[in-house]
């Protein structure tokens, strides 16, 4: 029941940042109204992050308490994580296309690292997809799962340095809208996406957590019987000789 | 396309995804649970 | 007595033996380094013959030849372990996990390291780059990204290696991880073969230097899972 | 030095030889934890239960058969108590050791025979044996390594790729790394098969020698009248379950019916 509660307010935040997104706002001077793909844009890869982390600490929870709950959240980060990878790419493209004529920048590599991502956790979901022991499962994707999740900070920091070393710094780029410079108005929007795109986050998750977790508890039902039913008819008592 | 048009492409994707996804896990989670009324 | 004196005593004998059974039979270093060059040849078909931009492009070249020639010999240096259970084998020996790793990783660098140079190599011949004069800071390029080809193809080789389709998986999941080293060694190389006009290129061989070390470090502390079956 | 066990091994055409198995170091018989203990242990392979609760106490020191017929657990629970698998369900113990929580200590430990004989193709015999007494830490190696392949017969063939080797050579190389190692617990999964008559002598060899110096020997097999002078106990399996056990040092304990499980939710039907 709380859960619905939870879906029903993060809708209505969301109607209502999109609402102050695309139309309370005012467009920006250089950008004009394709700047408004940012805030959407921006939430995405923020909650990409944050699922992607989700799903790093759940996974060390499995590989220290062996609880197959951490398991059903881990998957449910990486799923959500990979949609919301896929939305901040797309987003990318679409306001890159307007703004700077490419859909694709390579000014920038933001973009490109975030693709990769999606990659890296697209190979998460098929490996353990691969995988048929839940226990093994949930190992594998546990590991996998840190590796990426360590490796997220190291592109950042990577592609920071390019950026910062890279000579032709564009003056349109999104950076320039984030900071203090750009009218509080932006700032407030976006932070009002955020919170609103993060509520959504939050009910999803729980609706993911709750799937995964009466699919591995059907799992685990389906074995214990196989061991109840092999251990309730009687082992033939042939002599031993 | 006008600056609109990927504005609404940008949104529409991004929020249609959301309420595709949501719709999904709603009936994948109705179908378990009645899996499990089933089973039990 | 897993102390740090057996766990390289461990992870020397299990390179050692990797490298032995690499010249004896297996050659996974000889037929990759033929994949590299090949690579090479066709990367100067696609960029045409424009020799100025081939040279400039070198850097990126030889990286790429490195990288997806490092997928295979790393695929293979793990395929020796699947001759008849001897991966498991390994795994039921007293030894520390990380020192399996290690040995692992130990026999990747050394293939990988070899077949960075000789790429490099290549690289200066076919696409004129004057290597010889950078020679110091592109050794350590090469050292550096070897080192982290191998730690983390090493891993991934683990993760994957019980797995169904291995061959695509070892590449999907290893690639992205490799992007910032890519990176770093691609801007180290060519900073190197420019004389570093923008001194740049101590903060990219730092950066490969942390991409080695956080991934080692990753590589030895979860590989012990990764042997559980 | 404690003196190597002199063995009058069986007649057979293998000369008279002396195996060297390593010492032990041996307590009061008695006072030794039980080689193994099994609590309701369980395994599954992609839904069916390979193992379905085993609950089993070997005393240390004795050859306790494994019986039963295809399928019903014996590899199984070899491998889970070599540490090559993890159980599914329940625990297990050897030599007092958890098989899950001290694993690196239960691997010092046990030596399993499996049927994939871990050896490298490209590695001589003598190389993978060097190779495996690296792993094993075995003391003075060079002649350790020499004398293991003597013992196993194979002194004239150290030279040669395993590539080479047949089924019965190969099974005798990875007898011969198992005498490189120091164990208590001794795991063998179909020793017999595939080898000829001296190798077969040869196991028989072994597993008195390992008797001779305490060692616990398990041996899964199907020749059940060849092993019969060297038992001390039988345990049979019957579709992942124990269905019967004899021997003075072998007890076994009927499967808890409700299946209590700390993972997950701690489901319990």
């Amino acid at each position: 029941m709380k859960t619905r509660i939870l879906g029903v307010v993060a809708l209505a935040a969301i109607v209502a940042a999109t609402f102050v997104a695309l139309v309370v706002v005012p467009p920006d001077q250089n950008q004009g109204d394709a700047q408004r793909i940012m805030y959407p844009h921006v939430a995405s890869a923020w909650l990409a992050y944050l699922s992607f982390g989700v799903t790093a600490l759940a996974g060390i929870g499995w590989l220290w308490k062996r609880d197959l709950r951490f398991d059903a959240v881990a998957v449910s980060g990486a799923e959500i994580g990979v949609m919301f990878t896929a939305f901040a790419i797309w987003g990318g493209m679409m306001w890159g296309r307007p703004v700077w004529g490419v859909f694709w920048q390579w000014e920038d590599p933001r973009l490109t690292t975030t693709a990769l991502l999606l990659a890296l956790y697209v190979g998460y979901l098929l490996l353990r997809r691969l995988t048929d022991d839940p226990e093994r499962r949930a190992t594998r994707a546990a590991i996998v799962g840190l590796v990426a999740a360590v490796d997220i900070p190291i592109v950042h920091f990577s592609v920071e340095w390019w950026r910062g070393l890279h000579q032709t710094a564009t003056i349109a780029s999104p950076d320039k809208v984030l900071n203090p410079a750009a009218p509080m108005a932006f700032v407030g929007t976006l932070l009002g996406m955020l919170a609103a795109f993060t509520l959504a986050w939050a009910y999803l998750m729980v609706r993911r957590y709750q799937l995964a977790r009466r699919e591995l508890e059907r799992e685990e039902r389906g074995r214990i019987e196989r061991i109840v039913e092999a251990r309730s008819n009687p082992v033939p008592s042939e002599a031993l000789r | 396309m006008t600056d609109a048009g990927y504005v609404i492409a940008a949104y529409g994707v991004i929020l249609g995804g959301l309420g595709l996804y949501a719709l999904a896990l709603w009936r994948r989670l109705r179908g378990a649970a009645r899996r499990d009324d089933d089973a039990a | 007595m897993s102390t740090l004196a057996s766990d390289t005593r461990v992870a020397l004998a299990i390179a050692r033996k990797d490298a032995l059974a690499e010249l004896r039979g297996r050659h996974a270093t000889v037929s990759t380094l033929f994949f590299a060059a090949v690579v090479l040849l066709l990367f100067g078909f696609a960029l045409g013959p424009d020799s100025a931009r081939l040279a400039a492009a070198a850097p990126g070249l030889l990286w790429l030849a490195v990288v997806f020639a490092g997928v295979l010999a790393v695929n293979r240096l793990h395929l020796l372990e699947t001759d008849d259970g001897a991966l498991e084998q390994l795994a039921l020996y007293p030894v520390a996990r990380r020192a399996i790793y290690a040995g692992k990783a130990l026999a990747g660098f050394a293939a990988m390291l070899l077949l960075g140079l000789l790429v490099l190599g290549a690289v200066g011949v076919l696409f004129a780059v004057d290597i010889a004069s950078a020679w110091l800071p592109l050794l350590a390029t090469v050292v550096l990204g070897a080192l982290g080809v191998a730690a983390v193809g090493t891993f991934y080789a683990g993760v994957t290696v019980r797995l169904r389709a291995r061959e695509v998986m070892l590449p999907l999941l290893m690639l992205p991880v490799l992007a910032p080293l890519l990176l770093g060694a691609v801007k180290a190389t060519s900073a190197a073969l420019a004389g570093d006009p923008f001194g740049e290129l101590g903060a990219w061989l730092q950066l490969l230097v942390a991409f080695d070390v956080i991934m080692v470090v990753a590589g030895a502390a979860t590989y012990g899972f990764l042997l559980e079956d | 030095m404690m003196l190597w066990p002199t063995i009058s091994a069986p007649q057979t055409s293998m000369p008279q030889t002396t195996i060297y198995v390593s010492p032990r170091s041996l307590g009061a018989h008695d006072s030794r934890p039980p080689a193994v203990v099994t609590t309701d242990l369980a395994r599954l392979f992609a839904g069916n239960a390979a193992l379905a609760g085993v609950s089993l106490r070997v005393d240390a020191g004795g050859v306790i058969a494994l019986l039963g017929a295809n399928g019903a657990g014996k590899t199984t629970l070899l491998r889970v108590l070599a540490t090559a698998i993890r159980p599914s369900y329940g625990r297990a113990q050897v030599d007092g050791f958890d098989i899950d929580r001290d694993a690196d200590i239960v691997r010092g430990r046990v030596a399993y025979l499996s049927h994939a004989t871990g050896l490298y193709d490209d590695l001589t015999a003598r190389e993978n044996l060097r190779f495996a007494a690296a792993m094993l830490g075995t003391p003075d190696a060079a002649q350790r390594v020499e004398r293991a392949l003597f013992d196993v017969g194979l002194s004239d063939r150290a030279a040669d790729p395993v590539r080479g080797f047949s089924a019965g050579m190969r099974k005798r190389l990875a007898l011969g790394r198992i005498l490189l190692g120091n164990a208590s617990l001794v795991l063998l999964d179909e020793p017999y098969a595939a080898l000829d008559a001296d190798g077969l002598s040869l196991v028989d060899q072994l597993l008195v020698a390992w008797r001779e110096v305490g060692v616990t020997v398990l041996v899964a097999s199907h020749a059940a009248d060849r092993l019969e002078p060297f038992l001390d106990g039988r345990v049979l399996l019957a579709r992942g379950l124990v269905a019967g056990v004899e021997g003075q040092g072998v007890t076994s304990f009927p499967p808890s019916l409700p299946v209590a499980r700390g993972s997950l939710t701690g489901v319990s039907p």
